[in-house]
């Protein structure tokens, strides 16, 4: 039997420079999801047809994203994946658009990505609207039920674009579970020391300081205020970019008690420990990059499967009306409005010496959340 | 044409240039003689707004020009050239001549033939295309004369543009640096070769240690006591006066 | 103002400059020789510290103890890049110095990517957090260590450069070629070893700075660019500005950050940088020219 | 007339190109080419021609990136007249940098690093005010038209950033033929000689640099209205100014080509090496080797490839 | 001690010297005269190995030195004062003595530098300053005192009177003949070519790239033709 021509599906990821470590972890994860469909028989209404990737590096250029795009479209690509910053998957899936190619966004915080009236541009993950009204609802029920220990807070962001948007919608929204906020703090990317700023924070004794920040501004920050004793009621965090397995086991009296907001698979889900322990035995991390843009990619397949056929009218429509639900995500099924998925949550999680776990929501919890964390002194 | 009254230039405690005054008639070719270190140079570029005077006027032209910038005392018609060449190393002969020729004209054309003109002027018709970084000590000399030539200066300001060349090439430039001045150009030239000095000069002014210490016709200085101490030596004087004789 | 908070920031800024002093000794040196930013300056800090950094993962060598290990390594491989690419491949224009060590930039920062991946890593050594109460503010022991690290590097570099017959051809190299090679100076090896020094104080900053900070790829970006700007301010060349410019700019940093905020505050450098260039055009410690 | 040969056969190549290879991919390769050539050339007018080194013309760019995306979300002005408008904030920005700069005295590496301090400058300065949306940069609604600067076929674009490229190219050889252009070489070559012979160098300096601006910032807007979207480190960044200095410098400083010889091969090699290898980090370890390479054997810049072949040909 | 035979040199195509034929012996002062543009510093920077020669072979103190490198043909103490000074601009006038003994005469360094001093008090006076803002003349002396620093065997002296005052030009004769007393050999490059005649023993003429005539220095000074050719009498 002949086989069935392979689907060419284009992974427009940063892979060099600043956030090369980021997009790798996408690609690693869109290739599992790969591997996995095609082990598994290809899309059967489609005659069994494998998933072919083509791998890019956007260099978190928008001129090389866009490069890339066209690229693969001369290659004959059916579908893409990406980006990561949004800078890039912005004028990305508007290059796309010309030729009407499903675009599945698998990390990219901004929601003007899927607002913009691009007909084949989805999004599983929740945007960081949908984060922080995540955020906010999680952490007023944890406070609340620490007698609300937290009352006060101050705000770190980095500058760009996710971190800032990020604060803004916080700003707004602490003081509804009764968190004033004394002060909002941006930091430039990089930033090489954070001592001021712990001395700052220290002056406006906050309770809480909620940080929203990439990588290793997330982590110096957190070791600065580590270091300086600052006493808090905790740390918390949205979207945090180094809040991971890694952080944990390198500065472990560091990461302790650490609260974080952020896409995060269903720990009770054996599919996803079970890729969790995969991607450890390779010694990668298990980071939300890798499993958002695996889901991504399930997404995308499901949504083949269900258009029967590589054409990109009928897999957009496919992929508009998906209610897909085989994720590993704590999401509900999939419903999309206007490409976004309206059925996505974050999840809270806080970190031990030795672990990460779920604090909310509680139907996914594997532990209680510790709140207010004991004090220096 | 030019006057220079009580003119100072001070480098740190160093006076470089000691309340020195002088006067260069129209239609001269005056001389600036005086040991090395003596502040001829630093004159120079005080007097043509490269350096500016601590104390002390210039006038040019009757015009008082004392601060002015050095594009706008080029452009009133003062030019200088410099005793450590500047050229533009990486143009052609031809291209650094035409720098000083479009001060006049924005022609390209106009400018080259300026160029060529000069050129011929100062026996440098054959290194037109030549870059100039691949010029002798002394082919820059006639190039910063060419190029000051260009500007159609009435004032020519020279510094030791006969350095290097060889007495009978010496007295190849004599008559071109006369035919200069006949064709309307005041002359006030820096020099050690004292062949030049004396058969060009009307007027010579000596500075020492940042003084003017002696002026007069180089003939009357060559036997001057005080001139041959400070200045030229006796080995010198004698040849001067053995050449005068002869 | 709180005063306990402006003097804590005062002393977290001339820490912080001391680091970065760390990082502009030698591209002064560079600079004041070849004439050009030395674009690889960062990628090289980002090899050393990696090399720190295994240095105690795989040999538990404590990142103090690997300094003149460091040092010597640094300054082999920045002489055998100058003999081997630097030197001949520019053919003795400075433009392309700069091109060529943006060339090995690039290729530098993407080999690491390409054999470390482009994750970061943070180590923690028993002094990490140890914490010294200075005044106002408690600083980390290794800030403090590398903060006195630096005048120590760079008043041996400024009287090795002064008073050494090698640091004066390395002068005399910088200025007239020429001349050098008439009085029997070597002159591509003087660029060589200048080269090498530079590259070689890299090695001793790596060891100073991985125990307070983190290892990555593109981590030498964090401080070059900020070193460019002491190096120009001190005035290229002098070992002294260099001092002198990264405790300003990191003075400047600080206070900046406390009144205008962090994002914001980081214009305080550019701003300073701009104002202190138009009162001195050459720096404040440049000579002539 | 022989000195029309070569931008003629040029212009007829472009012009061409895009009705010979008709692919998206093919086109957008030629705007990226012409782009970076036209932003090449702003930066080579002023370093190359005037010897003026800057390491932050991305302050141009921005700033024209800005001003033209501004005008047109905040207050609905079309971009066409934006870019008018930002080719006029490019050569005040210019001449603001130039006249501080050299008011001051600043030279060489000096005025490269000021340069380089003002690019982020105003990218803080952007990235801190509300106007300018802050980080999170400035999104240009989609409304596809010709009308609108926002062509519906890449072809539009194409012609549009070609014009602008032919436009640089030909201030490039009017500087080699022009007054302006020799006393800019003067200035180059040495300015105590130039301001001996009359040459207003500050004045000349500060000109050049409107100039070279005022052509950065027309490329700023075409770049936002092409991937209508930026952000301060985007137009901002350092990384623009390096791209202009290399595509000026590896094609060959200082020429009138250079630019875009150097715009087309690292385009080239940038494409290449992306899809030579997917393992992360060894398409530029390739790219940087390349450049590496291509210093080695050709010092004066790419452009030695085209004299070798066709003749030494002095400026 | 120095024996060039069929030099040739030049730049890139350009082919300046062709078949140059000079020797100089221990203790001599030998002049070589030509117009200008002629090759003469060619001539020595070909000798001090600053270019390679085309062709031809230089011999000094019996060992083959074509080619070789500058920092070999310094150690062996020939030793050579350019034309235009070339003097390190950003360095003090001491530091620019002490670098003349970098590879040669380090042990003897304090005694020379008072020898130098000693010759041009000027600089003595200019010790601290930096040689960028010595003036020409002063510039003159230093790159010769620094040529003096390295206690050469032969000294080449490219145009040594330029920009000198008359007294200083016949001061730097005067310690020419004193150099030349105590043992030293100079090769002197000068268009001061009367007196650099009366300073030396032997004279080569150089035209069109090769040696036009060689000879005893007073014997060339009497030839008449040569008198209306370079000399100007
Ligand atoms: N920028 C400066 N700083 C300090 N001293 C200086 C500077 N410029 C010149 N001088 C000193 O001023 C004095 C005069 O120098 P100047 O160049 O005018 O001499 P000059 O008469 O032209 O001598 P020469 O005939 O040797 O060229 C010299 O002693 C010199 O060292
Ligand atoms: N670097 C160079 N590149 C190209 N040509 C050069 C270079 N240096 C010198 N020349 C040329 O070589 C020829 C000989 O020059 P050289 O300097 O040897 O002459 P010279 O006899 O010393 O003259 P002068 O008496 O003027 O010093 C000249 O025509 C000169 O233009
Ligand atoms: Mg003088
Ligand atoms: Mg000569």
């Amino acid at each position: 039997q002949a086989q069935a021509r392979p689907i060419k599906v284009g992974l427009v990821h940063p892979i060099t420079g600043f956030l090369a470590y980021s997009g790798g972890q996408c690609r690693m994860g869109a290739m599992m999801a790969i591997e996995e469909i095609n082990a598994a028989g290809g899309i059967k209404s489609m005659g069994g047809a494998k998933l072919e990737a083509l791998l890019g590096d956007n260099q978190a250029k928008p001129e090389v994203g866009v490069s890339v795009v066209e690229q693969m479209q001369e290659a004959g690509v059916s579908a893409y994946i990406g980006c990561f910053s949004s800078a890039v998957a912005l004028p990305a899936t508007q290059a796309a658009a010309k030729y009407n190619t499903p675009f599945v966004i698998d990390v990219g915080a901004s929601d003007n990505i899927v607002n913009r009236g691009l007909r084949n541009v989805f999004r599983l993950k929740p945007g960081f609207n949908a984060c922080v009204d995540d955020a906010i609802a999680g952490l007023g029920e944890i406070n609340k039920a620490a007698g609300s220990a937290a009352k006060s807070a101050v705000l770190v962001h980095e500058e760009s674009e996710f971190g800032t948007g990020t604060a803004k919608l916080l700003a707004g929204k602490l003081p509804s579970i009764g968190i004033e906020v004394r002060e909002v703090m941006k930091h430039a990317n990089p930033t090489r020391d954070f001592a001021n700023l712990a001395l700052r924070i220290r002056g406006l004794k906050p309770d809480l300081v909620v940080m929203s920040n990439y990588q290793n501004e997330y982590v110096l920050l957190a070791r600065t205020l580590h270091q300086q004793k600052v006493d808090l009621a905790g740390m918390f965090s949205v979207l945090g970019g180094g809040f991971n397995y890694k952080f944990v086991k390198e500065l472990p009296d560091v990461a302790q008690y650490m609260i974080d907001t952020n896409h995060w698979f269903d720990p009770t889900n054996a599919r996803a420990q079970a890729m969790k322990k995969r991607v450890e035995a390779k010694g990668d991390l298990f980071t939300f990059e890798v499993y958002l843009a695996y889901n991504a990619v399930k997404f995308l397949a499901d949504g083949m499967e269900r258009a029967g056929s590589a054409d990109k009218e009928k897999v957009n429509a496919a992929l508009a009306a998906s209610t897909w639900s085989d994720h590993f995500m704590p999401y509900g099924p999939t419903r999309m409005v206007n490409g976004q998925n309206t059925g996505g949550k974050a999840a809270i999680l806080q970190a031990s010496k030795t672990d990460i776990d779920v604090i909310w929501p509680t139907r996914f919890a594997s532990t209680k959340a510790v709140f207010p964390k004991p004090r220096f002194s | 044409m030019l006057e220079v009254e009580g003119l100072s230039k001070i480098y740190g405690g160093l006076r470089a240039v000691d309340r020195a005054s002088l006067r260069v008639a129209e239609g001269a070719i005056a001389g600036l003689i005086g040991p090395n270190g003596a502040g001829k140079t630093t004159l120079f570029a005080a007097i043509t707004g490269f350096a500016l005077p601590d104390e002390g006027r210039v006038r040019f032209a009757g015009v008082d020009i004392t601060g002015r910038a050095p594009h706008r005392i080029c452009a009133q018609g003062m030019v200088r050239t410099f005793q450590i060449t500047q050229p533009f190393a990486q143009l052609s002969v031809r291209e650094n001549i035409m720098v000083g020729a479009y001060l006049h004209t924005p022609d390209r054309d106009e400018a080259a033939a300026r160029a060529e003109a000069v050129a011929r002027q100062v026996g440098m018709a054959a290194l037109l295309d030549r870059t100039a970084a691949g010029l002798t000590v002394a082919g820059r000399k006639r190039l910063e004369l060419a190029r000051a030539l260009a500007t159609r200066p009435k004032l020519l300001l020279l510094d030791e543009v006969m350095a290097g060349l060889n007495p009978s090439e010496i007295d190849e430039i004599i008559p071109v640096i006369r035919g200069i001045r006949d064709a309307g150009v005041t002359v006030f030239l820096i020099e050690h070769v004292m062949r030049a000095v004396m058969s060009l000069a009307e007027n010579v002014h000596v500075l020492s240690y940042g003084k003017i210490i002696a002026e007069g016709a180089p003939r009357v200085l060559a036997a001057d006591p005080v001139v041959i101490e400070a200045y030229l030596g006796h080995g010198a004087a004698q040849r001067l006066a053995g050449a005068a004789h002869a | 103002m709180d005063a306990t908070i402006l003097g804590a920031a005062v002393i977290n800024g001339l820490l912080l400059g001391g680091s970065y002093a760390l990082v502009a000794v030698g591209l002064t040196l560079i600079y004041g020789v070849l004439h050009i930013i030395n674009f690889a300056h960062g990628s090289m800090l980002m090899l050393a510290m990696y090399g720190v950094y295994f240095l105690l993962v795989k040999a538990q060598v404590d990142p103090y103890a690997a300094i003149p290990l460091m040092v010597v390594v640094m300054y082999a491989a920045g002489y055998g890049m100058y003999r081997a690419l630097i030197g001949r491949f520019s053919h003795g224009k400075d433009e392309n110095i700069l091109l060529i060590t943006l060339g090995l930039s690039i290729v530098l920062e993407n080999i690491a990517l390409f054999f470390f991946t482009g994750d970061s890593r943070n180590i923690t050594v028993s002094y990490s957090d140890r914490m010294i109460e200075l005044g106002p503010s408690l600083v980390p022991l290794p800030k403090l260590v590398s903060f006195g690290a630096s005048l120590l590097l760079c008043a041996a570099l400024a009287w090795f450069i002064a008073r050494t017959d090698t640091g004066r051809a390395i002068r005399a190299v910088a200025k007239e070629r020429h001349g050098a090679r008439l009085v029997g100076i070597d002159v591509e090896k003087i660029l060589a070893v200048s080269y090498g020094i530079g590259i070689a104080c890299l090695g001793a900053a790596a060891c100073l700075l991985v125990p307070m900070f983190y290892v990555a790829p593109t981590v030498g970006h964090l401080f070059v660019i900020v070193a460019f700007t002491i190096v120009v301010l001190g005035g290229m060349g002098s070992f002294l500005g260099a001092l002198v410019g990264a405790l300003l700019i990191g003075l400047t940093e600080s206070l900046s950050g406390l009144f205008l905020g962090e994002a914001l505050g980081q214009i305080g450098i550019s701003l300073i940088f701009i104002l202190i260039l138009l009162f001195r055009p050459t720096g404040l410690f440049g000579g002539g020219r | 007339m022989s000195a029309w040969r070569v931008p003629v056969a040029l212009l007829a190549v472009a012009l061409a190109y895009p009705l010979v290879f008709r692919t998206n991919f093919a086109i957008n390769f030629g705007v990226l080419v012409l782009f970076f050539a036209v932003i090449g050339q702003a930066w080579n007018i002023a370093g190359g021609f005037a010897g003026q080194l800057s390491f932050g013309h991305a302050v141009f760019f921005g700033t024209g990136a800005y001003c033209s995306t501004i005008l047109h979300v905040k207050l609905g002005i079309n971009p066409w007249l934006g870019l008018w408008a930002s080719a006029a904030a490019g050569a005040l920005v210019g001449a603001f940098i130039a006249a501080l700069s050299f008011r001051f005295g600043l030279k060489g590496s000096y005025f490269a690093l000021i340069t380089l301090a003002f690019a982020e400058a105003f990218r803080i300065l952007t990235n801190a005010v509300e106007f300018t949306g802050g980080g999170l940069g400035l999104l240009i609604p989609l409304k596809r038209s010709a009308a609108n600067f926002q062509f519906p076929e890449r072809i539009g674009f194409y012609y549009t950033i070609l014009a602008l490229a032919a436009l640089s190219i030909a201030i490039a050889l009017w500087l080699k033929r022009s007054r302006f252009g020799a006393r800019l070489a003067a200035i180059r070559e040495n300015e105590d000689a130039a301001r001996a012979l009359g040459i207003d160098t500050f004045r000349e300096k500060v000109k050049i640099m409107a100039l070279s601006g005022a052509l950065c910032a027309a490329g700023g807007t075409f770049y936002a209205q092409y991937f209508l979207y930026i952000d301060p480190v985007v137009v901002f960044g350092a990384d623009k100014s390096v791209e202009m200095l290399l595509v000026s410098m590896i094609g060959g400083t200082g020429t009138v080509y250079g630019p875009l010889i150097g715009a087309f091969l690292l385009t080239l090699v940038g494409e290449g090496t992306r899809a030579l290898t997917n393992a992360q980090g060894l398409s530029l370890i390739i790219y940087g080797g390349l450049l590496i390479v291509i210093i080695a054997f050709l010092p004066n810049g790419l452009i030695d490839l085209f004299k070798l072949r066709w003749g030494r040909r002095r400026a | 001690m120095l024996e060039v035979r069929g030099l040739a040199a030049g730049y890139g195509e350009i082919r300046v010297l062709d078949g140059v034929d000079i020797d100089v012996a221990e203790g001599e002062i030998v002049a070589v005269l030509g117009s200008n543009g002629v090759g003469k510093s060619t001539l020595n920077n070909n000798l001090s190995g600053l270019y390679r020669p085309f062709g031809g072979t230089v011999r000094f103190c019996g060992a083959d030195i074509t080619g070789a490198d500058p920092v070999r043909i310094v150690e062996m103490g020939l030793v050579q004062v350019p034309e235009g000074r070339r003097v390190f601009p950003n360095l003090s006038v001491r530091e620019n003595l002490l670098l003349g003994s970098y590879r040669r005469g380090r042990a003897n360094r304090a005694r020379n530098l008072e020898r130098v001093t000693a010759t041009f008090p000027r600089l003595k006076e200019r010790f601290g300053q930096m040689a960028a803002t010595l003036s020409g003349g002063e510039q003159q002396m230093l790159a010769i005192g620094r040529g003096m620093m390295s206690e050469p065997r032969l000294l080449i002296l490219d145009e040594p009177s330029l920009g000198l005052s008359p007294m200083l030009v016949d001061e730097m004769f005067a310690l020419i003949r004193e150099l030349n007393g105590q043992g030293l050999s100079i090769l002197l490059i000068e268009q001061n070519a009367v007196q650099s005649l009366e300073a030396a023993h032997r004279g080569y003429i150089i035209e069109h790239g090769a040696v036009a005539m060689s000879g005893k220095a007073a014997d060339l000074a009497a030839n008449p033709d040569l008198r209306a050719r370079y000399l100007g009498l």
